[in-house]
């Protein structure tokens, strides 16, 4: 479970990134539609999603063992 | 963690508020918080255009002030102006800064503290100021008018209101022309009776001498700079080609083919070898020289002209002979059909030969060889020029323009304050006779000079000097000193200080100075800082506080800006001709007037507004609103608006609308049309030239000089009087072997005179003086770029020096042997000038060697120039 | 949709620095804040020495760096080809004016209020702010404040404050409003040709037609919008004379 | 066991105790960074004209001065300490392990000081954050630097640092005072079984394999700030990027030594932290130092050959105008420590001393190099034929710089202060479970 519990908050997070990056400007340097992020806070995605893959790493680290209880 | 003890608490309690504060100082203080100003104007604002005329310039430009709310927020040119069409210089931007500018002259000042040195001022109400004036005016004005001086700087309009002041006094009238390319004028008065100097036809010329003439920079003849580029870029376009000829290549920029690089003072040299090789080379406009020049004229041995007098008494008059081919005998000059130009023919037992053979002899010896060594410019060069001016005039040639058909010589010569040089006269002299001998002047694409072939009365004046004995009057005019008299600021100087040498007894006691500021803005800064001391009283009417005011003035009477009804304006550019007027964009900021306001006060204060020969009657004289416009006339006894002035002017113009066609931004500028060629062009006139014949010979100059020598005049102003431009070294080469440089004075695009070194748009693109050197000059004075250098200037007849400091900027587009500076700054009243350095005119001279024979100022000095000294 | 350009005629240009007065006085901006620039240049050894001028308004590029390298999408290029600032979005970050090429870009480095030549004229006085009701500078234009552009940013100018960035505008809010930039306008010679690119009948198209104009460091890819005609690309063999006061 | 003055047992390390010494350490750096806030709040009222930089172009300035050059240096040491931790961990170098803590806690505190100088440069700095986070725009090399380097990199340094030291922190939990809710919190329920001892050594693993691409990546988008920039002689160049990592490790491990020998006298750890490690490191220094001095040789090879005039400005300005003596001060203070390390790693005798002394010079010589990198190129590197400009910093740039080195020293001593920064030995040890 611990192990399927940090697997899925590392994809979670690099699809966040995903979402963030090509959320965010498009590249480019010939329309107004280059300045704004498509999806509104998009950066902000992208940041989450790094802090999530590496927050994976304390999450498989600090759940608690059931058996041990 | 430490133990928070109270110390620790009370400290970070104290950064952690500071902390706060700063966090809610930055958030919504002053520090410009998170969003900028507000995003959308606040209330609905009332936009309106004023059509309007460039106060700061020589030409005034046409312009529309933008205006938001009744605040003028912008000028820009005028569409219709023919002189810009829709476009402005870089003053004509910045002006509106001048506009606003806390340091002008709010109200009437009046001096509390002793003459001579920085003024302490009290405010004082009009009332109290004009009749200050008024009363000191008129106790001197009825003893002597014309020892009441009044003195101008630049008028900037059709000068009527200023000449009806002094026509209402009958004072004496200073003007600025002595220090602008007067002695051009004098020359082109005297030669051909036009009043201005040379300028090409820009539309059909093909080959230019820009002599002198500052092409990106500075103004030109007649009218000004923006309007001469604009025709000069035109030109080129077409496939004008340029020569310039000047110390300074900066002057012509880019635009200069060939750039002969003449050594200050030696244009007379070249000019004269000019003439030697068209001459030699046989580039000669023989049908032009014998009908139109005096050149025919039958000379006698002591180089006086051979006359005939015809008819008795009254109607006796005195006819030149010229040697008729066809009839083989000397006949008036008129009744001759064939006029020899050459040869010599024994009358009566005298050898007389035409004036013509008498120049070819005398420029014989000014071979481009004998100039090279003096103008420090190759032989080959000089006869290049030479060569390809006489190729290029297609002498014979015509040219159909408008339906007229004129002779067509597209060649000519730009020269205006060359003519500022001691030898100015002799010079324009010889320039004016090249495009003569090819027949150019007043040709199409040839060489012009006024806007029609108007005579001059100098003209007619000019045709015999006469000099007086003394006593003479502070100008000398009609003195064994300058039988012709332009009026130079500077000799009054030198006369005020010693009357008696030049044999003068009355000297003025009261100046009324407008716009003019001689401290700064003309040569000799110590002779008028001698002079203007003497006067009893003197009132200045500026908008700002000038030096001279700073140091003399009794009474400052603050004049508006732009804020102001001013005319008429020509906006003539040489090929549309037409009017406009200078509306006020506002009403005259703080309490300051405009000036047609302050004379008609003023003149009401002495008495002299109303009634027969008052200040409105000259007025009307002045604007031509008398004998068959005299029902435009202003009603002479009462006071008028000046916008009312202007609405007669416009009605006596055939404008219906009357001041109110110049106040809609849609009309405001009345075309009268395109200049005809019969008014452009001297052989198309009727008659042609103005029916002047051309002083191609020079007889009542020589005639001058016997009549100095024998009023005892010396050598010094004489020697120039010939009748015939002759060569001779400038004074100012006697200077010691150590002043071995030469000092010439230019002007800046970004500034006007001495009335915009303060404007801080303008202060900012041309922040100060600065000393022009060639590097290897600067090399062997051990000077770099940036160093503060010491301009020391020596007076070949006195021995006198003055020096002062300014940084020495690299320059390679001068000569080695010339230091350059602009003439804008050393100024002190105002703020920004601060740091802005001196002013060449504390180096020049005036007086003898340093004026021209007809009394214009010289700009040129030897300098010499060592590192160091203070700003 | 439009595409504007200008063209420098090199042949025309006096060097006059009229341009940079109109830019200065439309777009109030502060001291030592050249949003159009004109270099003059000496060159050569007395006596053959050349001289030379060279307007340098922003060069609106097609491919702009300082489009791409802004962090926070303050500078954006619109399809009517001009480059803005919006300086509502803009960080102050200066790393624009390093992108850029031709250093046309100018950062508010202080509060704008305090860089109108306050060393000489003291804006404040009473007698002028009866009459200009305390504006500074008094000559403020007023479409500063407004909107400009379907994206509605405030990219007109009003971006004087402290901590954003600015450069030439094209003077956008003219440009909206059928006008022609300030500095073309007041051009004593003409030099300067501004207007639609892309519509083959306008005088600009007219003038790229009959002369073939070259571009201002063309080797760095950034396909400037402003062409240049006659004269020849600058080198550092020329050196710049005459400066203004350009460091407060 | 030493007993404090309450009678309680001292902790290791001197954690809590704060001798005059400590006093004295904490009223200098408070001090400064006392001097530190003064510049910033004059430079926020005044605006940055009371900084020395000026517009590039006509104003001949550098609109980038000191603050960006210390950014690029301060993420350049943040580099080195996280990497050095990684090595120790993948390769299991036993004898490093002692310095692991003491690196990753230089990482993030100089990625503390490179975001704080990030921020004071800005124009707008509260905008800058809110408008970062809501607007950042990918393409632009900042992008990188924003969301990798200072959120993501600083988040993974923290996590790292979080996991190694929660076994200390169990251990450190069991001595009362006021630093054990501190522990108890840091150790979150550490019971050092073997199960929680082998999942922390994967989970460490794989965080170190985690962490180091995403520094190499990180850090060169650092580098792609200058080097992308085609408008930029002296910056737009393929070498700019890898020049900026190679320059990163060698600051960032002459920081590590330096370190390290302050806290091996500090806390008189000797016998902990040994002359191998010290030659180990020394010996890292010595090879990335050989790359970068590499990096400069080819650097200036290109530059010297046939360069374009507008490089030929550069260059001449930088070997011989007004940054020469910048240029030659680093080459020497590089050159100086290359054949100190290579001395010392022939004749096998390592000093410490010496280690200090290359490792100081060599941080110096960063400072200077990136200062080159930054200035010069907009002083004399105009494209167009402006006049050549100067730029020099002025007090507010000087007392800001100074307050975050404070700032530094300040949390790291705060840090040495609250926790013990070498991992704790048996005999400091009390057992676990009593």
């Amino acid at each position: 479970m611990r192990r399927g519990v940090t697997a899925t908050m590392v994809v979670a997070g690099i699809l966040l990134m995903i979402i963030g990056y090509f959320g965010a400007a498009p590249w480019g340097a010939d329309t107004v539609a280059n300045s704004d992020p498509r999806i509104t806070l998009a950066p902000t995605l992208f940041v989450l999603g790094v802090i999530v893959v590496f927050s994976a790493a304390i999450v498989y680290e600090l759940l608690p063992d059931r058996e041990r209880r | 963690m430490p133990k928070v003890t109270r110390r620790t608490f009370v400290k970070t309690s104290a950064v952690a508020a500071g902390g706060t504060a700063l966090a809610r100082n930055y958030l919504f203080g002053p520090l410009d918080t998170v969003a900028a100003e507000s995003p959308l104007a606040l209330q609905p604002m009332v936009e309106d255009v004023v059509p309007t005329t460039c106060w700061i310039g020589k030409q005034d430009c046409g312009m529309l002030a933008r205006r938001v709310d009744g605040r003028v927020i912008k000028f820009e040119g005028h569409p219709a102006n023919p002189r810009n069409a829709g476009t402005l210089c870089p003053k004509g931007q910045a002006q509106i800064v001048a506009l606003y500018d806390p340091n002008r002259v709010k109200w009437p000042l009046i001096r509390t503290n002793a003459k001579g040195a920085t003024g302490e001022w009290r405010r004082a109400s009009w009332d109290e100021a004009l009749q200050l004036v008024a009363d000191q005016v008129n106790e001197v004005r009825e003893r002597d008018p014309k020892a009441v001086l009044w003195q101008k700087g630049r008028s900037k309009a059709k000068k009527f209101y200023d000449d009806a002041f002094v026509k209402s006094l009958g004072s004496a009238k200073m003007g600025h022309g002595a220090y602008c390319s007067d002695v051009g004028y004098r020359v082109l008065e005297y030669m051909i009776g036009t009043h201005a100097v040379l300028h090409p036809d820009f539309r059909y010329c093909d080959y230019m001498l820009s002599w002198g003439w500052n092409i990106t920079g500075a103004g030109g003849n007649k009218t000004c700079w923006l309007q001469w580029p604009r025709h000069m870029v035109e030109a080129k376009e077409r496939g004008l080609t340029i020569t310039h000829i000047d110390p300074r290549l900066r002057s012509a920029g880019p635009f200069a083919d060939d750039w002969l690089a003449i050594r200050p003072g030696t244009d007379l040299a070249m000019a004269l070898a000019l003439c030697h090789e068209l001459v030699a080379q046989g580039f000669l406009d023989r049908p032009y020289l014998s009908t139109y020049t005096n050149a025919p004229y039958l000379v006698k041995p002591d180089g006086s002209v051979a006359k005939v007098t015809v008819g008795e008494g009254e109607e006796a008059e005195e006819l030149a002979l010229v040697w008729d081919e066809d009839a083989g005998a000397a006949v008036p000059f008129a009744e001759a059909t064939s006029r020899a130009l050459e040869g010599s023919y024994e009358i009566d037992g005298e050898v007389l030969r035409p004036a013509f053979e008498v120049f070819k002899e005398h420029i014989a010896q000014y071979s481009p060889e004998w100039a090279a060594p003096i103008t420090d410019l190759p032989a080959e060069k000089i006869r290049q020029v030479a060569t390809d001016f006489g190729e290029k005039a297609q002498i014979g040639s015509t040219l159909v323009v408008d339906g007229v058909e004129v002779p067509y010589r597209p060649v000519g010569i730009m020269a205006y304050h060359v003519a500022q040089q001691e030898l100015g006269f002799p010079t324009l002299q010889a320039m004016t006779m090249v495009p003569m001998l090819v027949g150019a002047m007043g040709a199409a694409g040839g060489q012009l000079s006024d806007y029609s072939w108007k005579i001059h009365k100098n003209y007619a004046k000019f045709e015999k000097l006469t000099v007086d004995d003394p006593p003479y009057d502070y100008f000398l005019n009609k003195s064994k000193f300058f039988p012709i008299n332009t009026g130079l600021p500077g000799v009054v100087a030198k006369v005020m200080q010693d009357p008696a040498k030049f044999g003068v007894e009355k000297l003025p006691e009261v100046a009324i100075l407008h716009m003019v500021n001689p401290l700064n803005a003309f040569p000799s800064q110590p002779d008028f800082l001698a002079s203007y001391g003497m006067f009893k009283f003197v009132a200045v009417i500026s908008p700002w506080l000038s030096e001279t005011a700073d140091y003399f003035a009794d009474v400052v009477l603050p004049a508006a800006t732009i804020e102001k009804y001013e005319g008429p304006i020509s906006v003539n550019n040489q090929y549309i001709d037409g009017s406009t007027l200078r509306i006020p964009p506002m009403d005259p900021l703080f309490e300051s007037k405009g000036e047609i306001d302050i004379y008609m006060d003023l003149t009401e204060k002495m008495g002299l507004l109303y009634g027969e020969d008052g200040y409105l009657y000259q007025v009307n004289k002045a604007l031509g609103l008398v004998d068959d416009k005299a029902e435009f006339g202003v009603d002479i006894n009462s006071k008028p608006q000046v916008r009312d002035i202007f609405d007669n002017w416009a009605r006596s113009e055939g404008i219906e609308e009357g001041v109110a066609y110049f106040e809609d931004p849609g009309k405001s500028v009345y075309i009268k049309g395109p200049v005809k060629p019969t008014k452009m062009y001297g052989y198309a006139t009727d008659p042609p030239f103005g029916g002047a014949i051309h002083r191609f010979y020079g007889e009542s100059l020589l005639d001058a000089q016997n009549q100095m020598k024998e009023k005892g005049a010396e050598a010094i102003y004489y020697q120039d009087y010939n009748a015939l431009p002759t060569w001779r070294p400038p004074t100012m080469d006697s200077s010691p072997a150590e002043y071995d440089l030469y000092m010439i004075s230019y002007k800046l695009i970004e500034h006007k005179q001495a009335r915009t070194s303060f404007v801080p748009l303008l202060a900012e693109l041309a922040p100060g003086a600065r000393v022009d050197i060639n590097p290897v000059t600067a090399n062997r004075l051990g000077i770099e770029s940036g160093d503060v250098v010491t301009v020391e200037s020596h007076n070949a007849v006195t021995g006198e020096t003055r020096s002062i400091a300014l940084p020495a900027v690299m320059c390679e587009g001068i000569r080695p042997d010339v230091v350059g500076i602009p003439h804008h700054f050393g100024m002190w009243t105002h703020p920004v000038n601060e740091g802005q350095g001196s002013s060449p005119n504390e180096l020049y001279f005036t007086g003898e060697g340093y004026t021209t024979n007809t009394a214009d100022q010289s700009f040129h000095v030897k300098v010499r120039v060592r590192k160091g000294g203070e700003l | 949709m439009a595409k504007y350009g200008m063209v420098v005629d090199l042949e025309r240009c006096q060097g006059c620095r009229a341009c940079m007065e109109a830019c200065k006085v439309e777009n109030n901006t502060t001291e030592s804040m050249f949003w159009m620039y004109v270099f003059r240049f000496e060159e050569g050894t007395y006596p053959d020495t050349k001289m030379s001028f060279l307007p340098r308004p922003c060069q609106h590029c097609d491919n702009a760096p300082c489009v791409k390298v802004c962090p926070v999408g303050a500078r954006y290029k619109r399809e009517d080809g001009i480059v803005l600032t919006d300086p509502d979005r803009c960080i102050g970050c200066r790393y624009c004016s390093l992108a850029c090429p031709y250093g046309v870009n100018y950062f508010n480095y202080q509060k704008p209020q305090d860089a109108y030549y306050a060393l000489g004229i003291d804006w404040e006085d009473p007698d002028v702010t009866s009459v200009t009701g305390g504006v500074v500078p008094p000559y403020k234009n007023p479409d500063h404040d407004l909107l400009y552009g379907e994206e509605q940013r405030r990219t007109a100018g009003g971006g004087h404050a402290k901590g954003v960035m600015e450069k030439c505008t094209f003077c956008v809010h003219r440009v909206e409003n059928g006008m022609l930039p300030a500095c073309v306008e007041t051009c004593p010679t003409n030099a300067l040709v501004f207007g639609d690119v892309s519509d083959p009948d306008t005088p600009i198209s007219r003038y790229v037609r009959a002369r073939e104009p070259w571009h201002l460091l063309e080797e760095t890819g950034t396909e400037p919008s402003v062409m240049y005609v006659g004269g020849k690309p600058p080198t550092l063999a020329l050196t710049e004379i005459e400066r203004p006061k350009a460091r407060v | 066991m030493a007993t404090t003055a309450r009678g309680r047992p001292a902790l290791p390390q001197g954690i809590g105790r704060v001798t005059p010494g400590w006093w004295a350490f904490f009223a200098a750096t408070l001090i400064v960074l006392a001097f530190g806030i003064v510049a910033i709040i004059r430079e926020l009222t005044a605006g940055m004209v009371a900084t020395g930089m000026r517009d590039v172009g006509t104003a001949g300035g550098a609109t980038w001065g000191l603050y960006i050059s210390m950014v690029v240096y301060f993420i350049g040491v943040s580099f080195a300490g996280i990497t050095v931790a990684a090595l120790i961990r993948i390769f299991d170098i036993e004898r490093l392990r002692p310095i692991a803590r003491m690196a990753e806690l230089l990482t993030i505190v100089s990625l503390i000081l490179g975001a704080f100088a990030i921020l004071v440069d800005l124009g707008q700095p509260l905008r800058g954050i809110t408008n970062l986070f809501g607007f950042a725009r990918p393409q632009s090399p900042f992008f990188g630097t924003f969301s990798l380097v200072i959120a993501g990199y600083l988040f993974a340094s923290i996590v790292y640092l979080y996991l190694g030291g929660r076994r200390d922190a169990a251990l450190m939990a069991k001595h009362p005072g006021r630093l054990q809710r501190f522990h108890r919190w840091w150790a979150a329920g550490y019971k050092d079984t073997e199960a929680e001892r082998r999942r922390h050594y994967q989970t460490s693993f794989w965080l170190a394999l985690g962490i180091i691409p995403l520094l190499i990546v990180a850090h060169s988008t650092l580098g792609f700030v200058f080097g992308l920039q085609v408008g930029r002689p002296g910056w737009y160049g393929t070498l700019q990027a890898p020049a900026f990592v190679a320059l990163a490790g060698v600051s960032g491990v002459g920081h590590i030594i330096v370190l390290a020998a302050i806290i091996r006298r500090l806390l008189g750890a000797q016998r902990r932290i040994t002359m191998e490690a010290f030659s180990w490191l020394g010996r890292f220094l010595m090879v990335l130092l050989a790359v970068y001095l590499y990096f400069m040789v080819v650097e200036l090879l290109t530059l010297l050959y046939a360069t374009p005039e507008v490089e030929k400005r550069l260059s001449d300005a930088l070997l011989t105008g007004t940054y020469a003596p910048i240029y030659w001060g680093s080459v020497a203070a590089l050159v100086l420590p290359m054949i100190a390390l290579m001395w010392q790693a022939l004749a096998r005798r390592w000093n410490v001393g010496i280690l200090v002394a290359s490792g100081v010079l060599v941080n110096l010589a960063a400072i200077g190099k990136r200062y080159l990198v930054v200035v010069p190129s907009q002083t004399h590197g105009t494209l167009l034929p402006y006049e050549v400009g100067s730029y020099s910093p002025s007090w507010v740039e000087y007392g800001v710089v100074l307050g975050l080195f404070a700032l530094g020293a300040l949390l790291v001593g705060l840090f040495i202060k609250s926790f013990p920064v070498l991992p704790l030995e048996a005999e400091e040890e009390v057992s676990v479970d009593a």
